[in-house]
């Protein structure tokens, strides 16, 4: 199997509070100096301390980092879920255990080596105090691991040399712990193990980093000034980071005046209501939320569909239906998103598929809410928003300058005997905005309620229905302005593969081996809704396609369904709603058995 | 929501302000209210103080929910710029409004259903804020629009149209903005403008929030049974259609409150409510004492400006954002550049 | 043309506040009581006082009570609308004005007889003070058309002494305002007109009646016990019946005490809150809104889908999206209510399509949200909630009882070693419940978070599929227990029309024109969702089927595309969003301009 | 949320209540909530004050919304009925509840964040239906289950985890509570159980709702910079898992307040708060005198009983429903059958 030097595979099994997550986020690191593609996955529980958590880490030379379908080796530091974890090694494979106290016999496996390692008892002769204990211990951990798998040394003090420059008791007590592990396992076992490290290049123009963090500097390039939200895991940490990038890149040196505000709502209803009266008033303004919060949001988002109201919304998705499972990931907002409030409405919706593309569509986002003046949903998910990726650098182009779309100057106010709201020039859908305070002939009267093109309140059918039908055809319009779906194509491949988002990686290595394995697919990731031309001609060129996603209910083979002029029969779901990120097998396997299904059809 | 244009005859000899503008050109549509609506008074009572106060109308920036009271915002200063909302959001956008833009002046009209039931979490945490704009809850006791129910405000005992009587204790605004931290809170009577407008300007000139609680009548869902022997028309027969069919001619209510005692004015229902005047010497400066003059008085609407502090920091003042409106600041001040992202993003490692 | 006998239609163009709608409803009863099929649409704007708004009655002896597309007879009482309303009288027509003021001569037409009463001066006259000039005058003007359409007097007569039994002056200045207005047409003008009255017996078993008043009937009959519920048109008054009828039918004669608690909520997101509560405990409870209440409710309708508790809303559609027109309306909240919440959810709909089945389908919400545990919607709008229909008797079963369904007893738990709350006897997919405060054993933990089948809180995957998954098979299976679809077929029909709600007479009336022309149409009028399996046979029994609905984006269509099998390319929309009700001439040419298209194509 | 299933020991010593309980029988799940927090005491403050009411655990219902206070009804008799339901809808979701079956006793636990902004507006409506129920606000200043962003009721220059310094003014969740008329309105310190029960087992003796705001300190998050060496090991890297991913082993903070004079007590994160006691001959009948005694006391977090007033009925005597609950009325009372629905229907004409 795959199982070798610079490709594998190991998870970490701890509770929470414990600070493991940081000494796995520093092997990470030290992984990713190293060279060597690496992906990450947090899988923590809803709550703050004392429950089961794991991380896993897959490496893998070729640069797949979807989740690895198995372990070879786990870390099983949580005496909770021993079972568990231990049933969870491949055959072959390696666990690692605490062996200050001996393991229940029962828990052993034949087929797995057992590496004891009293981290605890190390620990406690060399420390004091039951905090520090706690948290030198991940760090000794992370010394075992250095040693097995054969993990650079000198990057790993480099790193922790950046990590406590200001703190040096810390940094030594580090080395102290780091070094306890490392020499009691280079003691006791034959290190490295056969699958290891070894430096190479594979990283080059990537950087280690979160899609929420990635989104909330997109939003700072963009430009938004009003950032107003409600705390709801996983999408706190996008206005943490835009809070944070603010106060380093937004201040005025001279004045120390914040050239943004940040606006802690005190629900999601607000937090939208905040965006859209901003976004009204001319300010970049976006906010950023989960399930939840969407359909708190649901009322507001079909004021500003109707009244064209520029607005931005990070959806970082989590499990749901309502609370479900706050830490797990999924991709289950995505009919509420392009559907969002009663009576007849469509949404602008973006699909980013790694941290990078969080950057980019945040960016695209703020365009494309001012350009067609409509709320645009930044779609990621949990998998993307909080876990570190292997993802390439941004470029940004200097040149850019915000694409306000049609808001009238005060030069063009002055100039114009009457300022009529909702009326857009001959042959387009899209009507010129004007910004208060611009120019006495600017002013207009904004509202919910019925009103015809010209922004007058109406109950008249015809101009009612006059502006939701060019509602409709400003929504069509803005296929051919939104991101193309990104299309793979292989020689002889009939069958195409859809998918969207955090599924990616997981759906280009399974097409890479179901091509190798002589089955070639075309691939097709969706970036946006509404869909462009591309997506019709993939659709059309296909005898069928399957659509890889993450819920249970098919929303994104829905939306293809009602959107694009393509045949039922054509579109065949892949679902999963496990709350953990896709793997390349589930793909695999789920394709393989509808093939097989199909196959018995044609028969 | 429905408006009607106002003719607009030019009065030459009319009084300018320091804009070069009339009083008429701070009107708005006509109204489209229930003749006699206390909120037309306020409506001109807010018309009034802008003008005096010589803002621009395009400076003005017209916000509110949804309700006859969040209608009224067509009603005056046609040149602003007008947001009618959705019901009981009215402080969510106004903040959001307000981040973006500074410069402008906020009205805000609200009712008090639209303020103290589905937005009073809204209202709250606006007030929280300081949210520098001038709030006026216009307080009829009643969801108008929906014809008559009673809203949060209404007092124990108050009989509805249809005959129920409420029994919950009321949420009143000034208290509860007072308990919470407000830092400007007044209250007035739709009918006496006299007293009205100077508060409004005092509002609109406040460093923050400055919340004003209009007692305004609604001439058509206030009558109770008995009062007025034509409604029963349209009361009595159960099977009725649901649109409120009639509504009797009414006058607005007009009445100037007496600095000394106060004043006795009878509503449309036939209720008197008191009203009186806070007294000359009253500490505007003293939050308890506001709240424990109040108390005192519980058989009186007290109405005037109750509590102002001007000592507190309005949103951007906490926020320190520069003195230029943030929707208007030039983009190069906002983006750092592809510099700094490379460097940032090779620190991501 | 259709002008004639008991066949034709008469529009009052008026002022609100004014009290012209109860006159119109004087007029309406009267019609009916002489035995002839009549319905009504009132026309009101979004305010109290002072704006135009209208009455329009139609009167069929074939009981047909679509909207009418035409006008023979206009009474135009609205200067405001005068334009307007002398250009909608059909040629040949008639058009009553008020002959006090003279009228613009512009606004005269050559083909419409003008007939001038001089209602103002006749009451002026007549009576004193402002107030009752401006309620007499409606009635005078009714006693007008008593004269030009041959309505009874008697009848109407015997309609004042029961409305003003108990107020002798009102009753008198009724009959003398009646008097006026029917003496001077007589007097002037030769009457009845060509169209007009006359008794017959087509109105047996039925009664005259608005769906919002039958709904609240339907919850008292079906044992509502809390009603919890925030103002909005046109929802509103399926609250204020539900109290009347409740202080009538519910309180305790000798105790005074209420069977009922009716409470006026903050906002849509408390009513819902109220109703999930309440059901949980073993209430029946139900609330009613609008659209943008739905929209606020998402949330919480997400938890009680997921934490399988029943809850009853009843939604009288308006125009959308935002506050559009309250006063209109649509059908525009089909896809907002089925899917509604984020998070793969799918919810039970019940579309009513007359006040008759507004009773019996609110009944059967409650049925159907005990047995399946979970939100249902039961649909109507604002023509059928607040307009007076002729509409069937409900007959009541005093066997029925309601289906609480699974719903364990004190002695059941009793019995029992453990009880688990999401654990369904095999084989089967709804769980029992218990009601707090029945046994000790009964007590459960009710989450909207991540739970197992056995209620236990849960991050594992499998376990919470599980859950998910027969959630699902949980909503398909309740296909087989609401109301089937109506179909009605026609020999040699090979193209269907399907439709719902209250579009159903004005689709039955253009089915019967067209196959009177020639062209057979089957008919299916879809009654609830999930679908049932007429609904696939159905479709796939017809070539083609038109999908006749009261919006923009084509929702029930959506539906039926994406819960069934059906082929896209069958399913054809005509759609209506005006705001109006829907006539039988806009289906029939609509229809007829696709047929063309089809029949171009096919060519 | 996650509940570990506690091993229970049969102590056959155990004092049994009026039902033949031991308090044992009213514990819930082990707790998941850091080791030290605040609110695991008053988890057992309200075990101890449901046992020593002799509450049939069966009929309780224990109702929260969402946040780590909001998870804790799993910890707590776990023999009752519960409803951990959405963030902020609590008082609605109760308000159902007990309106359809007002024989169980209601337990509403809450947070400063789930009452104080989302669910603000619910809160005080429940207030005003004066429900029956026992309402704990386990108040720490911040939103614990989110990772430590300030609540409303964080006070002005608290500093944040992560630095930010709180400018805007606190809602107090007791003196809002007798702003809008409440009925019981109490405080307590999490760490004072001597005082904290017998203030729960009044309040759940209370004829309407009674609010108990509970100050409860968060360990996780109410530290600032500088105050716990340890800390700045997580705080210190920009680049950190977002999940908060150390936290420092912490033990609970127990304080009896002192009747006379008070006691300061040492928060985690090093700053004091002087908690005070009403005085004996404290007057909790008198609304004004409460409100004033909290304003002349500001240095200090004044506890016990602020205010009670048993005259006001509760939402059902408000609404005459009849003694047992509604949800068990028989169908036959509640369906008027043919016969009178024929006749109605035959009204209809
Ligand atoms: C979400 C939502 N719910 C309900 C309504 C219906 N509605 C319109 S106005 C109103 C109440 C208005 O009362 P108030 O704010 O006191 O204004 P008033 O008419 O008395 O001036 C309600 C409930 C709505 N528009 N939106
Ligand atoms: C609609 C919604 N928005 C946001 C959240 C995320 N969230 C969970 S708990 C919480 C705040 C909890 O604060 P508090 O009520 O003070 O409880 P504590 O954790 O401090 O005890 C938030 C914002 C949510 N669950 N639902
Ligand atoms: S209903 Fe009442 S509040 Fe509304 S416009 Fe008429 S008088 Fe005013
Ligand atoms: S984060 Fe704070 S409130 Fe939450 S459990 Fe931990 S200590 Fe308690
Ligand atoms: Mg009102
Ligand atoms: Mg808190």
């Amino acid at each position: 199997m795959r199982s070798g030097i610079n490709d594998f595979a190991f998870k970490l099994a701890s509770v929470n509070g414990t600070g493991s997550a940081s000494s796995s986020i520093l092997l990470m690191q030290a992984i990713f100096r190293m060279g060597v593609p690496v992906s990450g996955k947090n899988l923590f529980p809803s709550n703050i301390q004392g429950l089961p958590t794991w991380y896993e880490i897959r490496v893998n030379k070729d640069g797949y980092t979807a989740r690895a379908p198995q372990y070879d080796l786990m870390v099983a530091m949580n005496a909770q879920t021993y079972a568990r974890d231990v049933a969870e090694v491949r055959s072959g494979g390696y666990l690692v255990y605490d062996s200050t106290w001996p393991l229940d016999p029962d828990l052993f496996r034949d087929d797995v080596t057992f590496i004891g390692v009293p981290l605890a008892r190390l620990c406690n002769e060399n420390f004091q105090g039951a905090r520090e204990r706690i948290l030198v211990k991940n760090i000794a951990c992370a010394g075992v691991l250095i040693a097995l798998l054969n993990i650079d040394e000198e990057i790993v003090e480099q790193l922790l040399d950046e990590k406590f420059s200001k703190k040096k008791a810390l940094r030594d007590s580090n080395t102290k712990a780091l070094q306890l592990g490392r020499n009691f396992v280079r003691e006791n076992y034959s290190c490295p193990l056969p699958f290891h490290l070894e430096k190479m290049d594979g990283n080059k123009d990537k950087m280690l980093i979160d899609g929420n963090s990635m989104a909330a500097l997109g939003a700072i390039y963009a430009g938004a000034t009003v950032a107003a939200w409600y705390p709801i895991t996983p999408a706190t940490s996008v206005m943490d980071n835009f809070k944070s990038y603010a106060d380093k890149f937004r201040k005025d040196k001279e004045t120390g005046e914040s050239n943004f505000i940040f606006i802690q709502a005190e629900d999601e209803l607000a937090a939208i209501g905040m965006v859209i009266g901003a976004s009204w008033n001319g300010a970049r303004s976006f906010t950023s939320t989960s399930g939840p919060g969407i359909s708190l949001m649901n009322e507001l988002l079909g004021l500003a569909y109707y009244a064209e109201i520029p607005a931005v919304i990070v959806d970082v998705q989590r499990v749901g239906p309502s609370t479900g499972m706050p830490t797990r990931t999924q991709q289950g907002d995505i009919l509420e998103c392009a559907y969002a409030s009663h009576g007849d409405t469509k949404h602008i919706l973006l699909f980013a598929a790694n941290p990078s593309e969080c950057f980019d569509f945040t960016v695209r986002a703020f365009d494309l809410a001012e350009q067609f003046q409509t709320p645009v949903f930044m779609l990621s998910d949990l998998d993307i928003g909080m876990n570190d990726w292997v993802t390439p650098k941004v470029k940004w182009d200097d040149n850019y300058r915000p694409n306000r779309g049609l808001v009238l100057t005060a030069e063009q106010l002055e100039a114009m005997p009457k300022f009529h709201r909702y009326l857009p020039e001959e042959g387009t859908n899209v009507p010129a905005r004007t910004l208060p305070g611009i120019h006495p002939n600017g002013a207009f009267f904004t509202r919910g309620s019925g009103h015809n093109k010209y922004g007058g309140y109406t109950e008249v059918p015809a101009e009612y229905q006059e502006v939701m039908d060019r509602l409709l055809l400003k929504h069509k319009e803005a296929a051919k302005s939104v991101p193309p779906a990104e299309i793979v194509k292989r020689p002889g491949a009939t069958v195409g593969i859809i998918s969207l988002g955090g599924c990616d990686p997981a759906v280009r290595e399974a097409a890479d081996i179901a091509s190798k394995e002589g089955n070639p697919t075309d691939y097709m990731r969706i970036r946006a809704f509404p869909f462009g031309e591309e997506v019709e001609k993939f659709l059309a060129d296909h005898e069928y396609c399957f659509i890889v996603e993450q819920n249970r209910d098919a929303q994104l083979r829905t939306l293809l369904l009602l959107e694009t002029n393509v045949a039922k029969e054509k579109l065949r779901s892949v679902l999963n709603y496990s709350g953990f990120p896709l793997s390349a097998r589930t793909v695999l396997d789920a394709i393989a058995a509808q093939v097989e299904e199909l196959d018995a059809v044609n028969r | 929501m429905p408006s009607i244009v106002k003719p607009r005859v030019a009065h030459p000899s009319l009084k300018r302000n320091d804009v070069g503008l009339t009083v008429r050109d701070y009107e708005g549509q006509m109204s489209t209210l229930c003749a006699g609506c206390g909120h037309d008074s306020i409506t001109a009572g807010i018309t009034r103080a802008l003008w005096e106060l010589s803002i621009p109308p395009h400076m003005i920036a017209k916000m509110s929910g949804i309700g006859c009271s969040s209608k009224t915002p067509t009603y005056f200063v046609n040149g602003a710029h007008g947001f009618n909302s959705a019901h009981g959001r009215m402080p969510a956008i106004a903040t959001g409004a307000n981040a973006a833009n500074k410069e402008l002046t906020y009205v805000g009209v609200s009712g008090d259903g639209d303020s103290l039931s589905i937005g009073l979490g809204h209202l709250c945490h606006a007030i929280r804020r300081n949210l520098k704009m001038l709030y006026v809850i216009e307080n009829n006791g009643v969801y108008g629009l929906t014809k008559g129910q009673f809203s949060a405000s209404a007092d124990v005992g108050t009989k509805s149209k249809k005959g129920e009587v409420n029994l919950m204790a009321p949420i009143d605004p000034v208290m509860l903005a007072l308990s919470i931290g407000a830092t400007f809170v007044a209250r007035s009577f739709s009918g006496d403008k006299e007293q009205l407008v100077p508060i409004l300007k005092a509002a609109l000139s406040h460093r923050g929030l400055a919340l004003v609680d209009v007692i305004s009548p609604c001439v058509t869902f206030n009558d109770h049974e008995g009062s007025t022997r034509s409604y029963i028309y349209t009361r009595q027969h159960l099977h009725e259609a649901t649109e409120s069919n009639f509504v009797p001619p009414a006058r607005e209510i007009v009445a100037e409150i007496a600095r000394q005692g106060g004043t006795n004015v009878t509503m449309h229902d036939g209720s008197v409510i008191h009203f009186s005047r806070v007294p000359d010497n009253y500490d505007v400066s003293d939050r308890k004492a506001a709240m424990d003059y109040i108390r005192e008085h519980p058989a009186e609407v007290v109405t005037g400006i109750l509590y102002a502090d001007e000592s507190v920091p309005e949103m951007h003042e906490m926020n320190k954002t520069p003195s230029t409106a943030l929707a208007h600041l030039p983009y190069e001040k906002l983006c750092p550049g592809s510099a700094i992202l490379d460097k940032l993003q090779a620190s991501y490692r």
